[in-house]
């Protein structure tokens, strides 16, 4: 962490958790998140409940395909990370360099691959508020191939995977810190509380993934 | 200042009211109960020199006395409640032989659709009375409340009825009136730059009137 | 791993004296500078909330008089100093939204979460003093933002502080599109910067205890705040993620709330509450909590029952999340479930019966010093108890088909939040005051500004529970268009002329609150003979609180211990009988 | 985490093998002919199946103390009460 120097020790006690503060920060953070994605994810369930009708079968208008792609990308970065940290609780800090350098480069990937997917659905015609008027969704979507309306569809998924997107690319961000702290050889085997405590919420962001791929793509 | 209801002129009134009083005496014996512990504790055990505090940490038999008596209390009001609520707002509450209206709410007005001389809703013959509600006394009616743009609460305090009308929901609200007379109709809930003033008003008549009034307004809609 | 090493020290201990003033008082990690620094920023947005109070209360006593000085307000608010009805909306969403979010919340939470969890758990600063130092900032934009929203073009929100959807959701229905849009926005960020606070205590309070002070060695404010950032927790995010759909329902055109496409009105609501009771809570529990102390303290006596206080905390903290519909029963909600959220309604208020009978009980066979800080805590006892009575009746449902929406529940939400939370504020102000500033507040003007708010106060809201018993709605911008409601003239006056009274006299409280900055009597380390471990540090205590860590020998309320011969016994203070805690583990 | 010597390295290609394993099993589930209700149980047991590994192996909860453990599952809880009472509005 911190230049040894400022680590002068007016012992901290942590009496109250086996867990250090970093990490049971972490935790009690995510906890948050969950009551996040819960409005997200809640509302996405209710609304569906509400209007069944405007929810497209799996694969007509969105990319199933590709989403596996960027599904695989996202439990890969995931089995990096954790690779990652079990590379530098073994003091190597080669592969600590190596398994976040990867980390960060599929993080990155699956971003792009989201922004693709983004562009693509806004150029058929799927846009947050619905169809845009004259597009190809519109008129398959006229000739009664696909729902009416698809407005609260188009809100809750771009919202929902939009918020994802968001925390991916936060965590590629303070990936590449770490990564950047890595290379200054900033962990030891002894210290790594930035490289465990990062982790923690990269997995969270996977399988917050796991479960919209889920609920929004299949289903 | 009052503590007392204003006078009612429904059906529902006898039961609300009922249950109101009933908590307004519980609540007020808790009320004297506490207020007037506290002033005699502040005064009998107020600080005086050379004296020291009773050290109590606490008595397991006050404890539970204290959660028991309001836990018991509480459920039991609930239990009140529940029969009252159910005859008023539940699921099928609405007596078979109401006489269905159905309300369009805008800003800021209400407007009430009444069945024609056929005796239908959403036929032809229907007509619209802006912000008055006519209905016979002794009978109940049933109001399908559709919302055309935001929220509003259909209020008569002098029936007790309150219902929002919410956009893209499928509201009802039954009530039968007691009294012959003319009463307020408000909105209760904030709905933009005129609330205030969305008012509107019901009129009960005697079964007769009613009918002549009824006859009267769907000639008159007939000549238009 | 070894857990002496590890954390991230709060650096600056070694080199506190040589900061620069930015970085002492601006830009400080100190959890006592972030706590102060809350302290003056919630005050001036209560000062905001207040004017915002009384121009609503002049339109309601005199609706067709101008307002005092109100030709000093523009065109577009009160043309010759009438207010516009739309004005008056925005001011009504206003007054809610900065008492609760920008007032009250950061007084409890971020004031005395910051000043109180360290310097009562024995730790050196907060687990994370940046991130503490961010989330005050955070907090500070967010409430700038939010005043911003008077400035903008239509107008600030006027939809309510629950910014019900549709009304909130289309420009259309109230002409405001840029000031609901800050409104979420502000929202939004004040929610980070809660969560980062609320992350902070929670961390804290878990690892960063003194040796010995175990769970039950607790004090019951630092237990309630412990429970209140739990919830900050848990219920802010519900709110940010509702107000981002809502704010993207203004701005890029979704349909999370507009029925015409497959939306849900009342989706909103749900969300809303859902966050809105716990904030309930979160704006009383530290309240309760801190009264406790101050109870102690006047009382010289253990408070009654300290577990049954915990365990009713918890209980409150747990139920709160079940009785969200309560606010929701005129709303078309499912009946059923109008049902079962009656029933748990009619529950929590058990666990709020227990605390006040514990109150009561600690103070029996006291000897009760009444001094400013007892004088509010006695005063919050007695206002509570009658907003938790007047609760009763809008559980009760079809009681509440009567009075849903009416003054009856503005009457109630003022017993609570001003009676409950402001008197307790009131009270841990001036009883900690010695500790942030080391010196006394002047406790002849605290006695007359406490009899006169509490005389004022009652003048005030009480008689709001008449005019919600004869039908009067909230929120109306003038009660003389209705028949009915204008009987109650000359009590709407009265109220008026009391909030007016009501407001002059705070100014006794913030004279009193400058005045003693420079000119109180200093205070000693111990001011109030109390038991905690802030009392066993100078006044205001140094970066990094403890010269040597503490350590805790007992629990929080030892008044008149027979085992001492003085009335108070510290936590830190070793008897004989005493056994090391490092020994006996944590 | 106490220290990271105590337990054996999870084998983390295997969980990793799984969840992909998962995935393709989804999303052939997706599209077999099967009754929507059938469909969204398997679905869903499925992503929880996966979301527990992540959060069992990658996430260590396996090997936490129970403290922690109730950290993580606190807020599931809550989750659920807001869902299902909403949803009474449709099927009730």
């Amino acid at each position: 962490m911190a230049h040894p120097a400022l680590m002068k020790p007016p012992a901290r006690r942590e009496i109250g958790a086996d867990v250090y503060s970093e990490k049971l920060g972490m935790w009690v953070f995510l906890g948050s998140e969950v009551m996040f994605f819960t409005a997200l994810i809640g509302s996405y369930i209710i609304l569906r409940f509400g209007s069944p009708e405007q929810w497209a079968a799996p694969g007509q208008i969105l990319n199933i395909p590709l989403t596996a792609v960027n599904t695989f990308l996202l439990i890969c970065s995931s089995v990096t990370m954790v690779k990652a940290f079990a590379a530098i609780q073994d003091g190597d800090q080669r592969l600590l360099k190596l398994y976040m350098l990867a980390t960060v480069a599929i993080g990155a990937a699956f971003v792009g691959v989201q922004a693709y997917e983004y562009t693509h659905l806004v150029h058929a015609g799927f846009l947050p508020s619905g169809y845009s008027a004259g597009s190809e969704l519109a008129e398959r979507a006229a000739e009664g191939l696909l729902p009416v309306s698809v407005g609260v569809y188009g809100s809750s998924f771009y919202t929902m995977t939009g918020f994802h997107g968001f925390h991916v690319s936060v965590g590629v961000i303070c990936m590449s810190f770490v990564t950047w702290k890595a290379y200054r050889g900033a962990y030891t085997k002894e210290d790594h509380r930035g490289v465990e405590v990062v982790g923690l919420y990269w997995h969270f962001v996977d399988l917050v993934w796991i479960i919209l791929f889920t609920i929004v793509y299949l289903v | 200042m009052s503590w007392i209801l204003p006078p009612g002129a429904s059906t529902f009134a006898g039961d609300i009211d009922f249950l109101y009083y009933v908590i307004l005496v519980i609540t007020g014996i808790a009320f004297v109960v506490v207020e007037v512990g506290l002033l005699v504790f502040a005064i009998k055990y107020r600080a005086r020199p050379g004296r020291k505090a009773q050290y109590i940490e606490g008595s397991i038999k006050a404890e539970i006395i204290w959660t028991a008596v309001p836990a018991v209390t509480l459920v039991i009001i609930g239990l009140m409640s529940g029969g009252v609520w159910n005859h008023i707002k539940g699921r099928n509450s609405i007596p078979p032989n109401a006489i269905p209206y159905e309300v369009h709410v805008k800003q800021f007005e209400w407007n009430f659709t009444y069945r024609g001389p056929d005796g239908q809703l959403g036929t032809s013959d229907d007509f619209i009375v802006r912000n008055q509600l006519h209905i016979p006394v002794n009978r109940p009616v049933e109001l399908q409340l559709i919302a055309e743009d935001v929220i509003h609460s259909f209020f008569v305090p002098a029936f007790r009825v309150k219902q929002d009308a919410v956009p893209g929901m499928d509201i009802r609200v039954w009530f039968e009136a007691t009294k012959v007379g003319e009463y307020e109709i408000a909105c209760a809930e904030l709905c933009g730059l005129g609330h205030y003033r969305m008012r509107a008003r019901v009129f009960v008549h005697s079964a007769e009137d009613y009918q002549q009034w009824l006859s009267d307004r769907a000639a008159a809609a007939d000549e238009e | 791993m070894a857990t002496s090493a590890v954390s991230l020290e709060p650096a600056a201990h070694v080199e506190a004296h040589e900061l620069s003033f930015l970085r002492k008082y601006i830009f400080s990690t100190d959890h006592k500078i972030i706590g102060i620094q809350f302290l003056l920023m919630s005050f001036v947005f209560l000062l905001f909330g207040g004017l915002m109070a009384m121009m609503i209360r002049w339109q309601l006593g005199f609706p067709e008089r101008p307002l005092p000085a109100g030709q000093l307000l523009p065109e577009t608010m009160a043309p010759g100093g009438i207010l516009l009805p739309e004005f008056y909306n925005s001011l009504v969403t206003m007054h809610g939204t900065i008492m609760v979010f920008f007032a009250i919340m950061p007084l409890l939470v971020g004031v005395f979460g910051n000043y109180l969890i360290p310097l009562k758990l024995g730790a050196p600063d907060m687990a994370f003093p940046r991130l503490n130092m961010a989330s005050f900032w955070i907090a500070f934009s967010a409430g700038i933002l939010m005043m911003a929203g008077f400035f903008v073009e239509g107008g600030h929100a006027a939809a309510g502080w629950t910014a019900y959807a549709p009304l909130s959701a289309d420009p259309e229905w109230t002409g405001v599109s840029g000031g609901q849009q800050i409104w979420l926005l502000s929202i939004a960020i004040l929610g980070l910067a809660s969560i980062m606070g609320a992350l902070n205590y929670i961390t804290t309070v878990v690892n960063l205890r003194a040796p010995g002070m175990t769970w039950f060695r607790m004090p019951l404010s630092i237990w309630a705040l412990f429970v209140t950032a739990i919830l900050v927790l848990l219920a802010i995010p519900i709110l940010s993620g509702a107000a981002i759909m809502l704010f993207f329902d203004q701005t890029i055109g979704t349909h999370f709330f507009d029925w015409t496409d497959g939306g849900q009105v009342i989706l909103w609501q749900h969300l809303f509450w859902y966050f809105g009771h716990p904030e309930v809570y979160i704006l009383i529990l530290p309240a309760m909590g801190m009264v406790s102390d101050i109870i102690a303290n006047g009382s010289r006596k253990p408070v009654f029952g300290y577990h049954s206080m915990v365990f009713a905390l918890i209980s409150i903290a747990f139920l709160g999340w079940v009785v969200w519909g309560h606010h929701m029963f005129q709303s078309g909600m499912n009946p059923t479930l109008g049902m079962t959220f009656m029933i748990s309604t009619m529950i929590i208020a058990v666990p709020s019966a227990i605390k006040v009978f514990n109150w009561m009980g600690t103070m029996w066979r006291g000897n009760i010093r009444f001094h400013v800080p007892m004088l509010h805590s006695v005063g919050f006892v007695a206002m509570f108890v009658i907003g938790g009575l007047s609760g009763i009746f809008m559980a009760s449902t079809p009681v509440d088909i009567y009075i849903h929406d009416t003054y009856f529940i503005v009457a109630h939400i003022h017993y609570v939040l001003f009676g409950g939370s402001l008197f307790a504020i009131f009270a841990a102000v001036t009883y900690w005051y010695p500790k942030m500033f080391g010196r006394m507040m002047n406790s002849t003007v605290g006695k007359v500004h406490f009899w006169l708010t509490f005389l004022f106060y009652n003048m005030t809201f009480f008689p709001m529970h008449d005019l919600g018993i004869a039908g009067h709605m909230r929120r109306i911008y003038d009660p003389s268009q209705y028949e009915f409601l204008q009987p109650l003239a000359p009590l709407n006056r009265f109220i008026t002329v009391s909030a007016l009274l009501l407001f002059t006299v705070q100014i006794l409280f913030a004279a009193n609150f400058i005045m003693s900055w420079f000119k109180g009597k200093k205070a000693g380390e111990n001011p109030w003979e109390a038991n905690g471990l802030e009392w066993t540090v100078a006044s205001p205590p140094p970066h990094g609180n403890f010269a040597k860590v503490p350590t805790v020998y007992r629990g929080p309320y030892e008044y008149s211990s027979p085992l001492v011969e003085e009335d108070f016994l510290m936590q830190t203070r070793k008897l004989a009988s005493d056994v090391d805690p490092a020994a006996a583990g944590p | 985490m106490s220290d990271g010597a105590a337990h054996a390295q999870p084998k983390y290609w295997t969980i990793w093998a799984y969840l992909l394993v998962l995935t393709v099993v989804e999303l052939g589930v997706a599209f077999l002919p099967w009754t929507k209700e059938v469909q969204l149980l398997v679905l869903l047991a499925l992503a929880v199946w996966k979301a527990l590994l992540v959060a069992l192996y990658f996430m260590h909860l396996k090997f936490e103390g129970n403290r922690m453990r109730i950290f993580a599952i606190a807020p599931l809880p809550l989750t659920v009460i807001i869902i299902v009472a909403v949803l009474t509005e449709y099927v009730w």
